[in-house]
C-alpha cells in the first residue's frame, strides 16, 4: 500500500461525518465522533447540532481540543447544557436523527458488545454501556464506528450492550425500541450498510482495501452491495479542507494519528 | 452545616452507596473520594452513570464491594485496570446499567415513585441479566416497555461552583444526572469550590440547582474536582488521566500511586502543590450576560 | 425563524390543542392569547396547569371547545365568570386535572413515554371521573398507584425574557411545568420580551430553558405577558385583574370589555398605550452574580 | 361581641401561622396561607422553608405585597425558583412536612371540594384543584382554611378535589397515597382537629364564639376535644407582633382585611 496523507483514523472520522446530514440532531458520545460532528458541522451540515449525553447541546466546533464531551471548550459557548436525562427524553421520543456508537464486537446483524469480551477462557469486563444501548435502541438510525480486526466481528456476541437487528431476519418489526437500528458501520478498512433484514453488508472499501482481503476476517459469509443489487464502493478520500479541519480540531492527533 | 471535608466524610459509614461523578467527566469530586480512601471507610456500593477514573480509583484502594454503573473506565486512555481486575476476579459485584436506567433509577426515586417506564433496555443484555428490571405491557397502547426500579443512595457527593452555607447551590455547565441523585439520596455533600454568603446565591435563585432542603453537609474544596475540569474554575487536566492509566496496570502499581497521591498528602491543600495549576487555568474567559430580577 | 406575532399565531388551525400559561401566574402569554381571539382562531382545546385568566379570556370569545387543566379562575379575585358558565352550560368540556397530574401527562410526552406513575390522584374524584387515568398495583412493591397518560399539545405557548432567533431561550423566575409542555408539544412559540444576538444567549448556556430544536417559531413581543409579571421586566397588574373580574360577570359585559382590550387594538404596541407601565415597572432591582465559563 | 382589634382573617392567619412548626418545609398556595407562611418565619419558626408550586422555595418574607405566589417580591431574593414537577416530587417522597389548603366545602372526614358543587338544583362550578388534590394526597399534615359558614359543612362532599381520611373510620390506612391527612381545620370561627379515625373535632374556639352556636353549623352530631378526653381551648388571638406583620406584608388588607 503507497503511503497515504491521512491516518486510518481520519479516513473514518470523515466517513462518519458524511453519515450527519444538514439538519441533522446527533448523539456524539466519545472519542472520533468529537471530531467527526465538527467536520460535519464545518462543512457540508452546518444546519447540524449535536446533543451530548453529559447536558450539552452545540452547533459549532469547540474553539480547542477536546478529550471529552466535558472539556470546557465543548461548554464554551454551547447552545445548552442541559441534563441528561433532558437530552435521553429527546432521544426517546424520537427526536435524534443518528447517533453514534463503537463497539469491541459486533455481530452480524449490528448488535454491539462494550460490556464484556471472551479470550480464550478468560471473560475480559470493558467498561460498559454509557448511553450505548439507549442509543442504539432509540436514536433514529446509528453509526458504529470500530478498528478494523477480525477478533472484533463475531458470530454471536458475548453479551449484547447495544442492541442492533433481530438475529433472524425480522430487522426491528419485533424490537419493542423505537429506533430504526444501525444504518452504517465504519472501520478502517470498509463502509458497511445494513440490508432489509438487517445484514451487514460491504458499501465501499476504503483506498487500498480488497474485498478478499477482508471476507476472511468474518465468520459469516459476508455480503456486499453487490450481492443485493449494487455496487461496492470506494470510500471517498478525506478532503483537504476535512483534513486541516480534523488537524485543527485534534492537533495533536490524540484521537486520529497513527 | 459547613464542615471540614475530614468531618464531612467521616458521617459516612462503612457499608454506604454513595452516588459521585454525577455530572459525568465534569465536575467529579475527586477530593471526597481520596478523602474516603484515607478514611478507610469500605464495603461501599458505588452509582453513577459513567465513572471516568474515580470509581477505578476507589476499587483499586479496596473499599468497594458493589458498583451499579453504566460506564467505569477512563474516558481518555479506555480501561480502568482496578476496575478491570476486581470485576473479572468477582472481588465487587458489578450491576451493569446504560445511563439512562441509572438516570431514571435516580429520578424514579427523586420523584418518590417505585418505577419509571421506559422504550430503552428491551433486547439488551443489561436488561436480560438483570433481575430487577421488568418489562411491562403498557396498559395504554400495548407496546412493550422496561420499568426500572428506584434507587436510593445513602449518600449524593456532588462539586459545584458556589454554595450558600445553608446549602443552597450554584452549578453551571454540565450537570448530568446530579439533580436526579440529589432528590434521590438520603443525604447529600454539597462539595463547593467556594461558599459563599447566602445573599450572593439568592441573587439569582434560578442558578440554583441543589436548595437546601435536600443537603447535610456544605464543604469548602477549591480544586476539589481535579483532574476533572470545572466550569469557569479550572480545565480537564488531560495529562494526569494519561499517567494514571500507564501507572496502574498492577495492584502493585496503583498502589505507588496512591502512596503519591492519596495517602501521601494530608488533605486537598497538600494535594495542590502537586499539581500544575497554571497550566489548567482558565485563559479565554466568557461571561454571562446580566441577568436582573427585583421588584 | 423570527416572525410577528400575526404570523406566527396565523399557523395555527383551529382545532389545535394548545399549552399556556405554564409559568403559573409568571409570564403568562396573553399577547399571543388576544391575537387568537382577533384571528378568530376557533374549537381550540386549551392545556394548562392553573390558568390566572388567560383561559377565561378564551372561553369568553368563543373559541375554546375543551379545557384540560388544574384551576381555571382568577388568582386574585378567584371565579373566571366567563369559563364558569361555560362549563355550567356544558358549552365546553372540561378535564379536571390537578397541578401534578397535567405536569406528569406533559412530562410522559416529553420523555416518549406513554404514562408515568404517581402516588397522587387516588381517592379524587379527579381519578374516579376520568377514564383516562388507570389504577394500577405497582409490580415491585404492590403499592396501589396512578397512572397518567401523555398528554401531547399540538402548540406550546411560551413567554421568556430573551430568545435567539434560532429559538434558544433564557427564561428565569418561576417556570413551572414550562420545561415539559416544550418536551411534550409538536410545535412551539416563544415570545421573548427581547430577541437578541445568538452570541448573548450562547455566553450563558446553562441559562437555556429551551433550545432551538425544540422551537418552531420566535416572536419579540415587549410587554406580551400583561397583566403577569415577567421577572426582571414588570410587576403583575394587579388592578387588571379586579378590573376584569368586575367587569365580566356577564357575555355582554366581557363582550364590551374585550372591544377595548382586544378587539380595539391591532397588535400589542397598540396595546401598550393602553396602560401604564411606570405603575408596573421594576424600582428595586437585583442584579445576579457573575457568571463565568471559559477554557 | 364586644369590637376586635383584628380580623377574623387575621386570626385565621395567625391560626394558621401557628400550625408550621420550625423546620417545617411548607406548601403554601395561594390566599391566606400566603400571609401565614411569612408570619411564622418571621416569628416563632425561623428555620421553616416554604415551596410553591411554581418552582419558588423562599425562606423569608416577601419584601413587599404579594397577590400569587409569582408576584415578583416573592421571587426577589428566593432560595430557589425551580420547577413544579421538582417541587411536587418532594411533595410525592414525602419531604413535605405541611400543607396549606383552602375549599369550598368539607366533609366530616376533611374530604375538599374545590370543584363543583350544588345549590339548589343548579351545580355550580368552581376554579378546580390547582395543586390542592396532590396536597392532599401527599403531605404529611395538611392544614385546612376556610370562611365559617354552614354550607360548607356537609355530610359528603359533591366533588371530592382533595381527599381527607376515609368515611368508614380507617383514617388513611388503606389510602393509597403517602400522606398523612388533615391535621386542623381552621375557620373563622373556631379550629378543629381530626382523631383517630379521621373525624372533625372542635379544638379550640374564636374569642368570643360559643360551642353551642357553631353546632348547628354542621348537618352531623358535631364531636369537640371533650369528647376525646380532653377541653375546648381558646384559640389565642394574635400577638400584637403577628399583628403588625400581617399590616405589613398585606398593608391594604387585601387578604385579611373584614
Amino acid at each position: 500500500m503507497a503511503s497515504k496523507e491521512y491516518t486510518d483514523r481520519e479516513l473514518m472520522v470523515s466517513a462518519a461525518a458524511a453519515e450527519i446530514d444538514d439538519g441533522d440532531t446527533a448523539f456524539v458520545g466519545m472519542r472520533l465522533p468529537l471530531i467527526a460532528f465538527q467536520v460535519a458541522v464545518s462543512t457540508h451540515a452546518p444546519d447540524a447540532l449535536a446533543v451530548y449525553e453529559s447536558g450539552v447541546i452545540r452547533d459549532s466546533p469547540a474553539d480547542g481540543f477536546i478529550h471529552t464531551m466535558c472539556d470546557l471548550p465543548n461548554l464554551n459557548n454551547a447552545v445548552s447544557t442541559t441534563g441528561m436525562l433532558d437530552i435521553m427524553s429527546r432521544l426517546q421520543r424520537g427526536d435524534i436523527d443518528v447517533g453514534f456508537l463503537g463497539g469491541a464486537e459486533i455481530d452480524r446483524y449490528g448488535n454491539l458488545n462494550t460490556t464484556l469480551v471472551e479470550a480464550g477462557n478468560r471473560e475480559i469486563r470493558l467498561p460498559g454501556s454509557g448511553g450505548a444501548c439507549d442509543i442504539a435502541c432509540m436514536a433514529n438510525r446509528t453509526v458504529l464506528l470500530m478498528a478494523h480486526e477480525p477478533r472484533r466481528f463475531v458470530e454471536s456476541a458475548h453479551y449484547v450492550t447495544s442492541p442492533g437487528y433481530a438475529r433472524d431476519g425480522t430487522g426491528r418489526d419485533d424490537h419493542p425500541a423505537p429506533g430504526g437500528g444501525p444504518s452504517a458501520l465504519v472501520t478502517s478498512k470498509a463502509t458497511f450498510g445494513f440490508d432489509n433484514t438487517g445484514e451487514l453488508y460491504v458499501r465501499t472499501l476504503h483506498p487500498g482495501v480488497e474485498l478478499d482481503a477482508i471476507a476472511d476476517d468474518f465468520p459469516w459469509d459476508l455480503q456486499t452491495a453487490a450481492d443485493l443489487g449494487g455496487t461496492v464502493g470506494q470510500t471517498p478520500v478525506p478532503t483537504d479542507e476535512e483534513l486541516s479541519l480534523i488537524r485543527t480540531f485534534d492537533p495533536d492527533g490524540f484521537w486520529t494519528g497513527e | 452545616m459547613t464542615v471540614s471535608m475530614t468531618d464531612a466524610i467521616g458521617r459516612i459509614a462503612p457499608g454506604s452507596s454513595i452516588a459521585m461523578g454525577l455530572a459525568l467527566e465534569h465536575a467529579i469530586p475527586f477530593a471526597a473520594g481520596h478523602e474516603l480512601i484515607r478514611q478507610g471507610i469500605d464495603d461501599l456500593t458505588l452509582i453513577g452513570p459513567i465513572s471516568d477514573l474515580l470509581f477505578d480509583q476507589l476499587v483499586g484502594a479496596g473499599v468497594v464491594s458493589s458498583i451499579r454503573a453504566a460506564w467505569v473506565g477512563n474516558v481518555s486512555a479506555g480501561t480502568g485496570y482496578r476496575f478491570r481486575e476486581a470485576a473479572e476476579s468477582g472481588s465487587i459485584n458489578v450491576e451493569n446499567h446504560s445511563n439512562f436506567s441509572i438516570g431514571l433509577a435516580l429520578q424514579a426515586a427523586a420523584m418518590g415513585v417505585p418505577y419509571l417506564p421506559t422504550r430503552s433496555l428491551l433486547g439488551s443484555d443489561i436488561f436480560a441479566e438483570n433481575d430487577r428490571f421488568l418489562e411491562q405491557e403498557d396498559p395504554f397502547s400495548g407496546d412493550r416497555l422496561a420499568l426500572v426500579p428506584a434507587i436510593e443512595p445513602d449518600w449524593a457527593i456532588v462539586h459545584v461552583q458556589r454554595a450558600s452555607p445553608a446549602g443552597d447551590a450554584h452549578l453551571w455547565g454540565n450537570t448530568g444526572i446530579t439533580e436526579p441523585a440529589v432528590g434521590a439520596a438520603d443525604n447529600v455533600i454539597v462539595v463547593a469550590e467556594e461558599v459563599v454568603d447566602e445573599s450572593v446565591i439568592k441573587r439569582d435563585p434560578s442558578r440554583v440547582v441543589i436548595a437546601r432542603d435536600q443537603v447535610d453537609l456544605v464543604v469548602e474544596c477549591p480544586y476539589g474536582a481535579h483532574p476533572s475540569p470545572v466550569a469557569g474554575h479550572y480545565n480537564r487536566d488531560n495529562a494526569y488521566y494519561l499517567e494514571y492509566h500507564g501507572a496502574t496496570r498492577t495492584q502493585e502499581d496503583y498502589d505507588a500511586w496512591a502512596e503519591t497521591w492519596i495517602h501521601g498528602v494530608d488533605d486537598r491543600t497538600a494535594y495542590r502543590e502537586l499539581i500544575d495549576e497554571s497550566a489548567l487555568s482558565i485563559t479565554q474567559e466568557t461571561i454571562a450576560p446580566e441577568v436582573r430580577y427585583g421588584q
